[in-house]
């Protein structure tokens, strides 16, 4: 396996949320990742996803898009909204802010992707949408679990 | 995914299982404060020993049962044995004002002090 | 759940058959099915996938879109190929057709997908591609095992 | 997903895991032959009950290795205990060239007499 690549396009429902950590974690695991590569890359997908369906369509109905490629022993994987965009993004990736306190977010979220994925670009703009590029190398030399 | 929650007076006990996102936060949050309330009780509990993966939202479920808690005088601890789970409960910061037990027994023991 | 959507796009290589499998039934999974009715569901699709693949696109290059679709207690599933088409509609949905028996075909493949859902449709343009439309009613009313 | 291949002569064992489609299929077929003629066998079983899943590639497959072994003045048999592979199997006609047992012990006990 070399090259694979996937786009996925779901309603941002929050039952969806799960589902799209399945189908993610079933194209990355193409690359015989231990679990807790996966699992890393379960909950930052699980993180970007969150925010497009709370903060980018703010929990009503849009379209959440996936990309997903797989090239040598890294995969990248986009997640695009069409939603409200990132006004002041610098403060955005601050780790504990959160533009929505009352409905319990942590402000962690990209702290989160940054800490379980190698990469992380984040692209936004107001009232167009935000689009989350994550990359994650799979160590194959060494012995999986 | 899911949840279940006990009432072991005066302690409240949720347990989560599965994977715990935004989706069973918000399906369980009014629940389990109402539970609380209701039932006069004034710790919780919250069991993340049979979680296999837990978001950032979760995070958040934990920091609003504090305040709830807090502003009652009780106190929350956490259970949680699982690696993946302890990493997340880590960067957040909560560890600053929770507990964090691996068994049940244990917190519930704490709790009694 | 009353309605939900998704669509995939993945590059036709066999090793994306399973990958096709699991992320069709965890989008149906949200009906609840019964085992028997997942076993199904994947079935069919993966008889439409490796269509695509060996027919639609001759083991070459090209790209395989699912749609699916929940309404009430229903999923509908499309998987869509830009390949090769179908010439003679009427003789390839014959059980035991196929022409390519030189790749150990059995010619089964339509009669196991009409057979597992409830409906099937087929639209194929020569050299303009084919379209598998299936439709499954997950019966919520039964004790699931 | 995964296959082993077996060799008790003077028949030939394929054990197939997981779910059998089209990827397995030609992963599998080439070498299962080349065994086949190596060794000298006479027979192959193909053994489906640790199958969750399986298509009408693997009808293709089974109906390839019948046209070696017929060839060769052997047999072909199966063992399965799976319903959703029986289904699959009756559906496709195998049953009538085809014997199916259901364990492994009967397909050899069989293929002796
Ligand atoms: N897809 C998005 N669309 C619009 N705004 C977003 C998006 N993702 C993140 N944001 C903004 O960035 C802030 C920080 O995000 P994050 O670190 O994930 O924390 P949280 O989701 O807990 O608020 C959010 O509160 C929100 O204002
Ligand atoms: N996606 C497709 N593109 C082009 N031709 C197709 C496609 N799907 C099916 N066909 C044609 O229909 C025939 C019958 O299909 P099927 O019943 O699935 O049997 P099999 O795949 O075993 O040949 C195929 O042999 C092929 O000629």
């Amino acid at each position: 396996m070399d090259k694979n690549y996937m786009r996925l396009e779901f309603s941002s429902k929050s039952n969806n949320e799960s589902f799209a950590r399945v189908v993610v974690a079933a194209f990355a695991s193409q690359l015989d990742p231990t679990l807790e590569e996966l699992s890393d890359i379960k909950t930052a997908v699980s993180e970007a996803v969150t925010n497009a369906i709370i903060h980018g369509y703010e929990l009503g109905q849009g379209i959440i898009i996936i990309e997903a490629k797989i090239e040598n022993d890294t995969v990248e994987i986009q997640i695009i909204d069409n939603g409200k965009g990132i006004a002041d993004l610098e403060q955005a990736m601050e780790p504990f802010y959160t533009s929505k306190p009352d409905l319990e977010r942590s402000g962690m979220g990209f702290t989160v992707m940054e800490t379980f994925m190698d990469e992380l670009i984040v692209e936004s703009t107001k009232d167009i949408g935000t689009k989350v590029i994550m990359r994650k190398k799979i160590d194959r030399s060494i012995d999986k679990e | 995914m899911g949840y279940t929650i006990e009432i072991k007076k005066p302690n409240l006990i949720v347990h989560f299982y599965g994977e715990l996102d935004h989706h069973i936060t918000e399906k369980s949050r009014l629940l389990i404060d109402q539970k609380y309330k209701d039932n006069n009780l004034r710790n919780i509990i919250i069991d993340l020993t049979q979680l296999t993966l837990m978001d950032s939202s979760g995070i958040g479920l934990v920091m609003g049962r504090y305040k709830l808690v807090n502003s009652n005088g009780g106190r929350i601890v956490l259970v949680s044995s699982n690696t993946y789970i302890d990493r997340i409960i880590k960067m957040s910061g909560l560890l600053k004002i929770i507990e964090v037990y691996m068994r049940l027994e244990d917190a519930l023991t704490n709790l009694e002090r």
